[in-house]
């Protein structure tokens, strides 16, 4: 195969890894803190992108044009909002279901994607047309052979790389993220240890969902173009990735999210007028990775007592 | 106690109200129910909403027409555009017996579905916006006719289009429903006829939402020509990921992308990508000034989009022999099979033996500026722009 | 009030009260056509039941039901049946009904599955569509006995369900859904790309054919002609009675109570020697089977198969029934499925508006009654025995 | 005098923790030893190593004259071994009765056939049980016996105590493992169970019984002999009086070491 051609085959993978990624992230961030799966996190991702684009809208007609300032206002809106809807969500729909099986809380919030996407097509303007979204970023491109290195990707990249560097120093390094890694290990020792469990609840879920609305972001500018649906396939991949890392584990999921979008990639070019088998490809490995390594990559402690 | 009182209160007023909003005061006038299917919800939504808004103001303008016999009421169903629901609701309008007539689907996949559900039930119908030619042309349904044409005409203009310009190489992308693949097989057989050659040909779900994979192995065959077979929501993603590959050759896309949608999905991108579609453009139509005021004025919430005509047309084609024959299923069936020269907004309509319409225009489209602009009208044909690589 | 209970055996009448109650609003229900009437109708029998639990009449309702459920049954046998003649010629009413039936059967497959043995399977649909697939294939290209179709079906479904047993047996929890989610998502992609099995098109299914008679031709008994979908009706009704005996014994016996066991505490249940492959092998494949012979069936009723019947989003429905009915209790799956399969028919007029009015609506429930409208009561081996 | 069951050089590690160290213990047929030690001294990693939740990583195991060191905790239970949990592990939603059933698992007829089809023949199967049970409940608190199709989820700690140790006694093992009885019970409710015990052991004379405990007035009342560990070894064994005594014992308890 022609270099050129497989090093767009990488760059295509890594954007794609890097957005299933901070996805994943998400879903083991919940996981880790209330052992439960938030499926309207791919949801939160298209609110995220449609709330950065209305941002978009009404600073477009208030008349700024400044590219970088458009770009700061929406990122910014985007994720404090999708960090406060985040909350919403947590005290109100999944803590008042702490007790009840795992299953009520899947289903919950698999509801409340539903409703988040169909809000989305149903009360934003023309929410059922696919919206264009603006290219924000510097756009120039080199051709090297038939690889095509375009300066926005290579941006969001980076921003992508900052972002995870960042949760992980905020994790490691801070306070916070040692409350937050406490209620992760133990919620009992956690709560004897003075840590107030249900504000760290909340505020993983404000950063988890602030992560969905950068992932939301990242996949406007990518494509240009957001739907009410997109969320929906964003979502049941980042779980997949999350799961594949091993749930808990961060470093699990960005590994599951880069591990999928591999497996689709390498499934697109080993099936070359098939490419509409690359799902197949990728979801049949993975079932064939749950039989092997049932707890995901990075298995989780183990902490059952009997 | 109390609370219960309250809501045996709020209860019994709710029945009530729905009492009082189901009896019917006495009308002078039958009334007669017709249908519409189109989709309402998913991905083609505008569509569907565009042809039900349609359809709806022929049955507005009949009913406030004093010379019709009947007042007449419309039954609207979504299908979704899935095979699967259009089967449900499909059965669900046919085995109403008070709906005498219907207009019905824009996506293939679902109105070949549904052929036979119709026929199982003897309801006629009219397809308004579905293209693939076995709706009409599989069976001999005697209940199943369609006022719009099909894609083989859309298709072998497609090609002498591409032909004309210089293109040679052409990769196609389409959907895998039989809307797509009915594409990709009317389009490569005239390219083909015509000396063109399809370099690869990728068929793609309707919901896949990254086309990297596929355009960068396209990118690697180098065509001129990218066409693509399948629906707006899909066209709209892989119109923009070729710009993000750096993929220069001409988007060719089919009737489906002719929507408001498309444009408004990609903005400036949009430029430059064809499409075609049978009929004239809404606005050269016989009719299409009046449809287009009486449309405007009842302030609908979505534009007719493309095949809005054909949906009139197909309802008020209906509303016709109703008028004609009166409210029985069979007797519209003989009515519609002599339908010959029949005058409606969309020309002058005549069935086949397979109760399909013969269009004979095929217009080609061009996006310049933001808007569908005809071929020979665009400044592409007369040399002022150029697509890439046109010679 | 087991107390009381022991004493003698509950009155036969406040189950069948209730059951002619609910036949009247359902024949009432399916009958109205005028959507403020159904909306006034659908709020009345929300209060009446709040109101009949508010008043204490659902508790003689429920010990009725536990203690003479056999007899009971034989009554909802001939409720549908009432049904089913009332709406005699109403193709669109008895096709509703069919397919409430054959999800209930699909359900209870499910049950087995999830409610007893807790094994997540978020692939329900794909099985159903298993089923629907074998009879579309068999029926077209072979001359396979219908009801021979049928048990195909479930075989298949149940065969192919096993080559996820690895990694189903091998996974618990999050890890076990994401297995059946992919497979969910895998099969409706591979039948969507797959052209023989007629791709994202579809395929038509061939109407049932009984020992030379056609269920596609209406039915005349001299001057009374009955809809061809009541031929189904009867025997989606013989399939459910059948699924129902079949789950409800499963769980009245040992078996059960093994399956319950692994479920509740799979190391606790190991320690007593019980051999947690072989249960949760039985209930997935016995699960699946009953699923696929609803789903085979479900193809000849419904005469046409396409992937998108049997994606993700609908096996998330048949688990949503499961939930809002109750976990383990077959009857609560019986008032769920009509729930969520007539309710948002009959609601047609709020089109646009009716999956995210559904959705808020298992939201609430789930909220405000986790454990489903009717909670599963405990095992009772045989009801109304006194020791 | 032969062991009923005998370890050999027993050993168990957590990652860099060794719970169980070259442990060897005799447990003589029909006798009462009491399994004494710190927390985190290796009593219930044993009684998990014997059933089989964990692997041993050396040494051996034999029960009854077989080696039991590989086996499932499903052969072990068939073996004749049943347990309690240090954690009431019942399964809550479950009535009394199927709680108990559970741990009768061996001698219930588990075939599909039988179990749908035979519904006559599993009526007596069940009756016969249901007797069964009930006798066996009636001896620890006779009015529980009235309410065996009650869910444990209702019950106060001692009656899921008893219940769970009906569970175990049920199937009529030779080697009953009681992991802290009297764990989360108050002092006169530990005194009460205690008395069940005894009197089931009336009831079942060849029962053998390990019991973990921390109530050493426990101990001191119900076991023939005990064995005290501590970081995974063995230190002293005896009867209680003798290893009360033990300064090592003594030591351990109050971590000198």
């Amino acid at each position: 195969m022609d270099l050129g051609v497989l090093a767009q085959y990488i760059m295509n993978g890594l954007m794609l890894g890097m957005m299933y990624a901070l996805v994943a992230v998400g879903f083991t961030l919940f996981f880790g803190v209330l052992d439960i799966i938030k499926f309207s996190h791919g949801d939160v991702v298209t609110v995220g992108a449609f709330a950065a684009l209305a941002t978009f809208v009404s600073l477009r007609s208030a008349g700024i044009v400044s590219s970088p300032l458009l770009l700061l206002v929406m990122v910014t809106v985007a994720l404090v909002a999708m960090a406060a809807l985040g909350m919403l969500i947590a005290r109100y729909l999944v803590l008042p279901l702490r007790t009840a099986p795992a299953l009520n809380t899947l289903l919950i919030t698999l509801m409340l994607g539903t409703v988040l996407r169909e809000s989305v097509r149903l009360f934003y303007p023309q929410g059922a047309n696919p919206k264009p979204f603006p290219a924000l970023l510097p756009s120039s491109s080199i051709n090297i052979g038939q690889f095509n290195l375009r300066l926005d990707n290579a941006i969001m990249l980076a921003a992508g790389v900052l972002v995870i560097v960042g949760l992980q120093f905020l994790l490691n390094r801070t306070k916070l993220g040692l409350a937050i890694r406490a209620v992760a290990q133990d919620e009992e020792t956690a709560r004897t240890m003075g840590i107030n469990f249900t504000a760290i609840v909340l505020v993983t879920f404000a950063i988890g969902s602030a992560l969905a609305a950068f992932a939301g972001i990242m996949n406007g500018l990518y494509y240009n173009e957001i739907n009410f649906g997109m969320g929906l396939y964003l979502g049941v991949i980042g779980f997949a990735a999350a799961i594949i890392g091993g749930l808990g584990s961060i470093y699990g999921a960005i590994l599951g999210g880069f591990l999928f979008a591999a497996l689709q990639t390498i499934g697109a070019v080993a099936l070359p007028f098939a490419s509409a088998y690359k799902d197949v490809f990728a979801f049949t490995v993975i079932i064939m990775f749950m039989a092997w390594r049932p707890t995901g990559l990075i298995q989780e402690k183990i902490s059952e007592r009997v | 106690m109390k609370k219960f009182g309250v809501l045996l209160a709020v209860t019994a007023g709710v029945g009530l109200l729905g009492l009082a909003f189901g009896a019917n005061p006495a009308l002078a006038k039958d009334k007669v129910k017709v249908g519409f299917i189109g989709p309402l919800t998913g991905g083609v939504s505008v569509n569907g909403l565009g042809g039900r808004n349609s359809a709806d103001l022929a049955v507005k303008l009949r009913n406030a027409d004093p010379k019709a016999k009947y007042e007449y009421e419309l039954v609207v169903l979504d299908d979704e555009c899935k095979p699967n629901v259009a089967v449900q609701v499909a059965t669900k309008m046919a085995a109403d017996k008070d709906i005498i007539g219907a207009a019905t689907h824009y996506c293939s996949s679902t109105a070949i579905a549904t052929v036979d559900v119709y026929h199982k039930f003897g309801l006629p119908v009219v397809v308004w916006g579905a293209v693939l030619p076995d709706i009409t042309y599989r069976n001999k349904y005697a209940e199943v006719h369609r006022v719009n044409g099909t894609m083989i005409n859309q298709n072998d203009a497609n090609a002498e289009l591409i032909s004309k310009l210089g293109y040679k190489n052409v990769a196609v992308i389409h959907d895998t429903t039989d809307y797509g693949k009915g594409h990709n097989e009317y389009f490569t057989k005239a390219l083909t006829k015509l000396g063109g050659k399809v370099v690869g040909a990728f068929g793609v779900t309707a919901d896949q939402q990254d086309f990297t994979a596929e355009l960068t192995q396209i990118k690697a065959l180098n065509p001129e020509v990218i066409y693509f077979g399948g629906l707006t929501p899909i066209g709209v993603r892989i119109r923009a990921q070729m710009d993000k590959l750096g993929i220069k050759a001409v988007f060719d896309g089919t009737s489906g992308i002719v929507s408001d949608a498309y444009i408004q999905g990609l903005g400036p991108l949009a430029e430059g990508s064809l499409a075609f579609r049978e009929g004239a453009p809404t606005e050269k139509l016989p009719g299409g000034k009046f449809f287009m005021e009486k449309y405007t004025a009842q302030k609908y919430d979505n534009p007719p989009e493309a095949y809005g005509a054909f949906s009139y047309a197909a309802m008020d084609l209906i509303l016709d022999s109703i008028e004609k024959v009166g409210p029985d299923r069979k007797k519209i069936i003989a009515d519609l099979a002599d339908v010959k020269e029949r005058d409606s907004i969309v020309g002058k309509i005549t069935f086949d033996d397979h109760g399909q319409n013969t269009v004979a225009v095929i217009t080609k489209y061009v996006i310049q500026d933001g808007k569908f602009v005809e071929w020979e009208d665009s400044e592409y044909a007369s040399g002022k722009r150029k697509l890439p690589g046109q010679k | 009030m087991a107390q009381a209970g022991q004493t003698s055996r509950a009155s036969l009448l406040p189950g069948i009260a209730a059951l002619v109650l609910a036949t009247g609003y359902l024949i009432a229900l399916l009958a109205v056509e005028k959507q403020p009437l159904i909306i006034g109708l659908l709020a009345f029998g929300i209060a009446a039941v709040l109101a009949a639990n508010w008043f204490g009449w659902l508790d003689p309702v429920s010990r009725s039901f536990a203690d003479r459920e056999d007899r009971l049954g034989c009554f909802a046998i001939l409720a549908a049946f009432v049904v089913a003649v009332f709406f005699r010629e109403d193709h669109f009413v008895l096709l509703l009904f069919v397919t409430v039936l054959l999800y209930v059967v699909a359900t209870l497959g499910l049950n087995i599955q999830f409610g007893y043995a807790g094994v997540l399977n978020f692939a329900g649909a794909s099985f159903f569509g298993i089923g629907a697939y074998t009879s579309a294939v068999l029926n077209t290209y072979t001359a396979i006995p219908h009801l021979l179709v049928l048990l195909i079906g479930g075989l298949l479904a149940a065969l192919i369900g096993s080559l996820l047993l690895l990694p189903v047996l091998r996974t618990r929890g999050h890890y076990a859904a994401l297995v059946t989610i992919a497979f969910a998502l895998l099969l409706k992609t591979f039948l969507e790309v797959n052209d023989v099995l007629g791709g994202p098109q579809g395929m038509q299914v061939k109407p049932m054919n009984l020992f030379g008679w056609s269920f596609n031709d209406n039915i005349h008994i001299g001057s009374v002609e009955l809809s061809f979908y009541f031929s189904y009706f009867v025997v989606s009704m013989v399939l459910l009675v059948g699924a129902f005996i079949l789950v409800r014994r499963l769980e009245r016996s040992w078996i059960g109570l093994n399956l319950d066991a692994l479920r509740l505490d799979e190391t606790a249940a190991s320690c007593f020697g019980l051999d947690i492959a072989r249960w949760k092998i039985t209930a997935f494949l016995i699960g699946n089977f009953l699923i696929g012979i609803a789903g085979a069936l479900f193809g000849m009723v419904g005469s046409f198969v396409a992937p998108n019947n049997y994606t993700f989003a609908d096996s998330l429905i048949l688990v949503s029934i499961l939930l809002l009915g109750g976990i383990g209790n077959p009857w609560g799956l019986v008032v769920a499925t009509f729930i969520v399969v007539v309710v948002p028919e009959k609601l047609q007029t709020i089109q646009e508006y009716r999956f995210l009015l559904y959705s808020v609506l298992v939201i609430a429930v789930l909220l405000f009654r986790p454990e489903g409208l009717l909670p599963r009561p405990v095992r009772s081996y045989f009801p109304g025995w006194r020791p | 005098m032969t062991a009923l069951l005998q370890a050999r050089g027993l050993t168990r590690k957590f990652g860099g923790v060794v719970a169980l160290d070259r442990l060897d213990l005799d447990v003589v047929a029909g006798e009462i030893l009491g399994l004494i030690g710190p927390n985190g001294s290796g009593k219930t990693t044993f009684f998990n190593v014997v059933t089989g939740i964990y692997g041993a990583h050396e040494g051996h195991i034999s029960f009854d004259g077989a080696d039991i060191t590989k086996a499932s905790s499903r052969a072990v239970y068939h073996a004749g071994i049943s347990r309690t949990f240090q954690r009431s592990r019942l399964s809550l939603p479950l009535s009394i009765f199927d709680n108990i059933m559970i741990g009768n698992h061996k001698r219930l007829n588990q075939g599909l056939w039988f179990n749908l089809m035979r519904r006559g023949d599993f009526k007596r199967e069940f009756e016969a049980n249901y007797r069964a049970a009930r006798a066996l409940v009636e001896v620890f608190e006779p009015q529980l016996a009235e309410r065996l199709f009650e869910p444990v989820a209702g019950l106060p700690m001692i009656d899921r105590r008893r219940i769970e140790i009906c569970r175990a006694l049920i199937s009529q093992p030779k080697l009953l493992l009681l992991d802290e009885p009297s764990a989360g019970m108050t002092h006169d409710e530990t005194k009460e169970l205690m008395d069940d015990i005894l009197q089931v052991r009336e009831f079942n004379k060849g029962l053998t019984i390990i019991i973990v405990e921390h109530e050493m007035g426990v101990i001191e009342r119900i076991t023939d002999r005990c064995a005290v560990l501590n970081f995974g070894r063995k230190i002293a064994e005896g009867p209680y009086r003798q290893v009360a005594a033990d300064r090592q014992v003594q030591e351990a308890y109050l971590g000198v070491a």
